[in-house]
């Protein structure tokens, strides 16, 4: 099998309920794909049946990379293991001994931020932020060769969202590391992917897909702006996260409102539409 | 013949037992196995541990007469060879007038061991006066005599259907101290050995207990006669030194006292008496179990083979 | 009235997933019959005959009202102390100072010998259903109270903020907050304390009583009638074995409803 | 007591490491703050001590509010009731009867987009974001006269975030609320917040504060990002963050980079500074 | 070694800890006192007596090697049964349909009355160790298996699903995920199964030994020596009380340390 995941027409349903339907996804090695949509689509059950941990219902999904690892939603720290224990989870189950285990997952540990007294408490005593680090310095540490992330970066600040992102495109750099991730913020989505595909909700399908094609270290700021906001132009994209697009006359960029710094105009944004019945309040 | 290696003696801790462990104590049978040990068993389930056949474990073992029937009954391969205990039961009370059966009527009587022999003898015998067990008293049900000494100690009951050597033990309990200055005297009252020859018109005896040959005895009736010899007088020496009875019997056994056993040996009315002798009043006995509790000699009366007879 | 509709409408899926259950039992019966042919039936009578006896019992109307009086003293003994086991237990789980100073007392209820009691019970309760019944509450007050108190105090503290934060009452902190969690600790404790309250029952009517199961079962003893004896063990058994399928593990289910479906939502 | 949260000289300490010190704020009815800084620096344990789940171990914390809210970091709903049950739960602590107390936790799941099936379910059975939401229900369905949150936006998408941004606005102007929120999102406090203070690590501190004079319903997308853009430039902010503060010749606009977005200008950004020592990998 | 360590660096901290334990035993003491003054010391005697008799066995060197008989037998059975417990009830709440097919034996062992086993235990084993220590063994088994079995399916699905994708072998999975999280189940059923142990074994010699505490029992029992009889009890309550404060609390404490940190941050 070829170090690929493989997805086509894939579903899924909770008991009656279509969640997910006719999924196509390629992820071949070191390249990355971002996955943004409305909360509650499905990108997170599109992300367990990559990590197997739902069984397929429809559609084929083969998964040819040796090594994967998760980064959950949810930190999922052990309570019982201190960070440091809790980030050479994965290498203690490859066999990897001790001192060596304990000293990758320290060094891992530390480049993410988390210093020697972190390490050593239990996740319970970590701040939000820090836990979620710690459950990205545990699927590091196993240096896998794909990485499956759900919202990585969503609990930390701004200093540290730049740092880990370019943490993770040295990391892939180095490794040929393929990378599944969700993420809210578009932004983020463009900076790091190859691939960005925008799903819709109820059923969750993909909508839209943008294929980027400088290669994301090198990818300019000026890039990444201006991809977000021909993103935040297309109907489907704006259908999908519920937002009005603007009426073309009134606004010279076009594209729909919400994220309104795509440049200085002040142009008159429309409020985004309710997306679902009985709004109120 | 040659000597055995070892013959194992069993019994519970009563009189019946008493010949037994004078027995081992006396190397009376050092002639015959190198080794003579005695066993005690203290419940039924014990008893059907020693009993079980084909293990040939115990060669000699004492119960209740009907214990015996019962096994015997239910396939047990064993033969009764003696009787030696003619009446342990008594009505032990805190009221000294209290002579007859009768005058019990309305009052509240412990009795451990619901169903078993002392309390079908006790039915028995209320029946034949004319008394409805039932109705004409109040009968308490405890689960051992230990408990039914424990409630005439502590004055929470007044009366006490129990056997020797208990009886002797509270007895003796009730006039030590520290037990005598809260409980007043118990007494010896109604000998319901007296009573079931008064009532059924017989002798005043009745065929409690004895010894059963099993395993490997069974099958040598030279070591059957010579342990019926051996047994005839350990319990004539028993008799004759009671106080020396109840020191070796209390030193085997640290839950009777030796004064307790030397009264109980005074007050039980033993005799060595072969069991096809004795098989008449074994049947008749066993007949009035019959009546009321089936189950206690096993459903039926035994047939022949259940006792031991010399050869001529 | 919902644990009675979940208890009515819970059983057939329930009878469903019993094959298992059932299997096993059969498997038991398979090593007691072998036990059996090796031991002989003195000491061990065979499973016919003894369900045979157990008929026999039942169809002369001997077997029934001896189990009443035992199910009601087990009965009576066991909500006692489930009461009583689950509230202070719950209490002292909540309460640090509580919880230390009765544990002791839990280590001395649970270690103390029965023959300790039984002659106060006795004198206490005399020959009415007090002594087992005492008895029973004795043996089963400490596990569930342990159970309690340690449910209680593996409250995830997250949760417990939430309580503060939201100001919840004592009676919503306990039904809200705290049953919930410490049911999945107390279902162990019910369950030992269920079994538990009938094998003490049937001992401490051997001990002491005229009557019930235990009292039938010393008779039996008495008369070495094996197959009677083991026919008043099975009954017990059976009895336990139908409440406990039939009523605890239905409520079981409902209670722990959103467990269930996590579980399957997770793994499926 | 006056309704308003007052903090003067507040400091904490877990065990024997100082995580807050010296800390001021006013928040009266009607008014929001929002609270920046970087990961761990002791956001949520200030969060936590205006709570009361702390006790006050220096200076000193006056809330004069009658009915605060909690929203956590993590959702916290209780597993073993329905989100609505979930919803409802403060409700029900203040004896509202079932009926009513139901109908509006449904009313309120609602307005944050949970639709029918999602208030009949088990919190496990809820997305990530939808968790999010029911915890921000539950704070809402109080009518809380001061609301505190924690990070309530970052696990939902751009167009789910702007209509709770909105809904927030509208009941602040109904119920004459008090906010005070943590956000890792500058632009999100900027828009929100009448207050912005921002924090810095090792102890936490307070080092810089902004007032915002426009009411935050009229306040528009260009002062929101000429606010947030004027607020990376200030040295204490981006030493906060571990941001390098770009050389002012170079760069027309100044400010510390990270967040691009601050002009169409393609200036150069500097990369972030490392944090921490020993920042590797 | 570091259960070692944690057990003597956690007993200073510990015995600090303890007042209200030994407030709560003294009041226990004062209600044996008072109830010893209503129903006289015929029945039940008071402290002061059972304590200067036990002082007395200890003196006279009749105590230890009773005690050290019925504590072998007792640590032996329960050794065996919290091995057994413990690994089976994990095993099986790992399998659901071993836990189906565990479930209805675990009822029988727990609701069979002993008389039912005794006969059987003193046919395999004889008058040896083996008797009560098949019968504490049986007593103590079902309870642990029922916790653990508990504890592992309560185990959050989050956590199982990490494990599942990192890979975790069985033996990591065990002893890194469910191990801690079941501890907390499996300390209310070791300290039940504890003093369990100790009672049953007691129970066990008074029916079928000839030495340990309770064949002493026995015979103090039938010389109607309440004083002796309670001495030996109160000797069984201590040494339990013992095992526990200094061996099992003290472990505990270590092996949930996790726990306490937590509670302790959240709520301090
Ligand atoms: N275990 C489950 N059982 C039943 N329904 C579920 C379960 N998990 C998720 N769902 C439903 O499936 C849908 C998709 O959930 P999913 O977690 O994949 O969303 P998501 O795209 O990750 O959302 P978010 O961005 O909020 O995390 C939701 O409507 C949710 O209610
Ligand atoms: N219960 C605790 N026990 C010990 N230390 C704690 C505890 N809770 C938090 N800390 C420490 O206090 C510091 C501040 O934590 P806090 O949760 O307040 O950070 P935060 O600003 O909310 O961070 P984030 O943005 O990542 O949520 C962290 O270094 C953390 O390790
Ligand atoms: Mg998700
Ligand atoms: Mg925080």
């Amino acid at each position: 099998m070829t170090r690929a995941l493989a997805i086509h027409g894939l579903g899924h349903a909770y008991a009656l309920r279509t969640v997910l339907e006719d999924i196509d996804l390629e992820l071949p090695a070191g390249r990355t794909v971002a996955l943004v949509g409305p909360s509650g689509c499905g990108k997170t059950t599109l992300l367990h049946l990559c990590a197997g941990l739902l069984t397929v219902q429809k559609g084929t999904l083969e998964n040819g990379f040796l090594r994967p690892a998760v980064m959950f939603q949810q930190p999922r720290l052990l309570p019982w293991k201190t960070t440091r224990d809790n980030i050479a989870l994965g290498l203690k189950a490859l066999g990897v001994p001790a001192g060596e285990r304990l000293a990758r997952a320290g060094a891992v540990g530390r480049s993410v931020g988390l210093d020697e007294l972190a390490l050593g408490q239990f996740p319970h005593a970590l701040s939000g932020g820090m836990q979620s680090r710690a459950a990205l310095a545990r699927a590091l540490a196993l240096a896998p060769d794909l990485l499956l992330m759900d919202e990585p970066f969503s609990a930390l600040d701004i200093g540290l969202k730049s740092q880990l992102h370019r943490l993770l495109l040295e990391h892939q750099a180095a490794h040929g590391l393929a990378v599944l991730m969700i993420t809210h913020d578009l932004m983020e989505a463009v900076r790091l992917a190859d691939t960005l595909l925008v799903m819709a909700a109820e059923p969750g399908r993909i909508v839209h897909r943008v294929e980027l094609a400088t290669p994301a270290r090198r990818r300019g700021d000026a890039e990444v702006y201006q991809t977000t906001a021909r993103l935040l132009q297309h109907p489907a994209v704006c259908a999908s996260f519920g937002l009005e697009p603007p009426a073309p006359a009134e606004n010279g960029t076009g594209g729909c409102t919400v994220l309104p710094l795509h440049g200085d105009s002040d142009a008159g944004c429309a409020a985004p539409a309710l997306r679902k019945k009985g709004f109120s309040c | 013949a040659g000597k055995l290696e070892r013959l194992t003696l069993s019994g519970p801790f009563a009189a019946v037992s008493f010949p037994l462990i004078h027995m081992v104590d006396s190397g009376a049978l050092k002639d015959v196995a190198e080794t003579v040990e005695f066993v005690p068993w203290k419940d039924p389930d014990q008893l059907r541990v020693l009993a079980i056949d084909g293990k040939g474990k115990v060669d000699f073992i004492a119960m209740p007469s009907n214990v015996a029937a019962n096994l015997y009954n239910r396939g047990v391969k064993l033969r009764l060879i003696n009787i030696s205990t003619w009446g342990v039961l008594w009505l032990v009370s805190r009221d000294k007038s209290l002579k007859t059966l009768e005058d019990f009527q309305g009052k509240e009587v412990l009795m451990p061991f619901r169903a078993d022999m002392p309390d079908i003898v006790f039915q028995t015998l209320a029946d034949k006066a004319g008394l409805d067990p039932k109705k004409n008293f109040r009968l308490r049900y405890v689960g051992t005599p230990l408990d039914a000494m424990q409630l005439l100690i502590a004055r929470q009951a007044d009366h006490a259907l129990l056997s020797e050597p208990a009886v002797s033990m509270a007895l003796r309990k009730t006039k030590s101290f520290p037990v005598s200055v809260i409980a007043p005297e118990l007494h010896r009252s109604v000998d319901l050995q007296q009573e079931w020859g008064r009532l059924l018109k017989r002798e005043t005896r009745i065929p409690q207990a004895g010894i059963a040959a099993m395993g490997q005895a069974l099958a040598d009736p030279a070591l059957i006669e010579r342990f019926q010899q051996a047994y005839a007088a350990s319990l004539k020496w028993c008799e004759a030194r009671p106080e020396e009875c109840g020191a070796l019997v209390a030193k085997r056994v640290d839950m009777l006292t030796p004064e307790g056993v030397a009264d109980s040996v005074r007050a039980d009315n033993t005799a060595f008496v072969p069991a096809h002798e004795a098989k008449p009043e074994l049947e008749f006995f066993f007949a009035q179990l019959q009546a009321r509790q089936p189950a206690l000699i096993g459903g039926k009366l035994p047939d022949d083979g259940f006792y031991h007879a010399p050869k001529k | 009235m919902t644990l009675l509709r979940a208890w009515l409408t819970g059983i057939p899926a329930y009878l469903w997933s019993g094959w298992g259950a059932i299997a096993s039992l059969f498997l038991l019966l398979a090593a007691w019959e072998g036990a059996s042919a090796v031991h002989g039936a003195l000491i061990l009578p065979d499973p016919g005959t003894v369900f045979a006896t157990l008929a026999g019992l039942v169809d002369s109307g001997a077997a029934w009202p001896e189990l009443a009086v035992t199910a009601r003293r087990a009965a009576t003994g066991l909500a006692l102390a489930i009461a009583a086991g689950s509230t202070l237990g719950m209490l002292a789980g909540i309460s640090m100072t509580a919880s230390m100073m009765s544990r002791p007392l839990v280590t001395v209820l649970l270690g103390t010998p029965p023959i300790a009691w039984l002659v106060l019970a006795m004198l206490w309760f005399g020959a009415s259903d007090g002594t087992p019944v005492f008895t029973v509450f004795i043996a089963c007050f400490p596990v569930i109270f342990v159970g309690a108190l340690q449910g209680t105090r593996t409250l995830d503290g997250h949760l417990r903020e939430v309580a503060t934060v939201y100001r919840l009452p004592l009676r919503m902190k306990l039904f809200d907050l705290y049953l919930p969690h410490v049911v999945s600790y107390l279902f162990p404790a019910w369950i030992t304390a269920l079994g538990t309250s009938w094998k003490v029952v049937v001992m401490a009517e051997l001990l002491s009583s005229a009557d019930g199961v235990g009292a039938a079962l010393a008779v039996s003893r008495s008369h070495l009638d094996t197959a009677a004896t083991l026919a008043w063990i099975a009954a017990v058994v059976l009895t336990l074995l139908t409440v406990e399928y039939l009523l605890l593990e239905p409520v079981k289910r409902e209670l722990e409803g959103w467990r269930r479906q996590e579980t399957e939502g997770g793994a499926a």
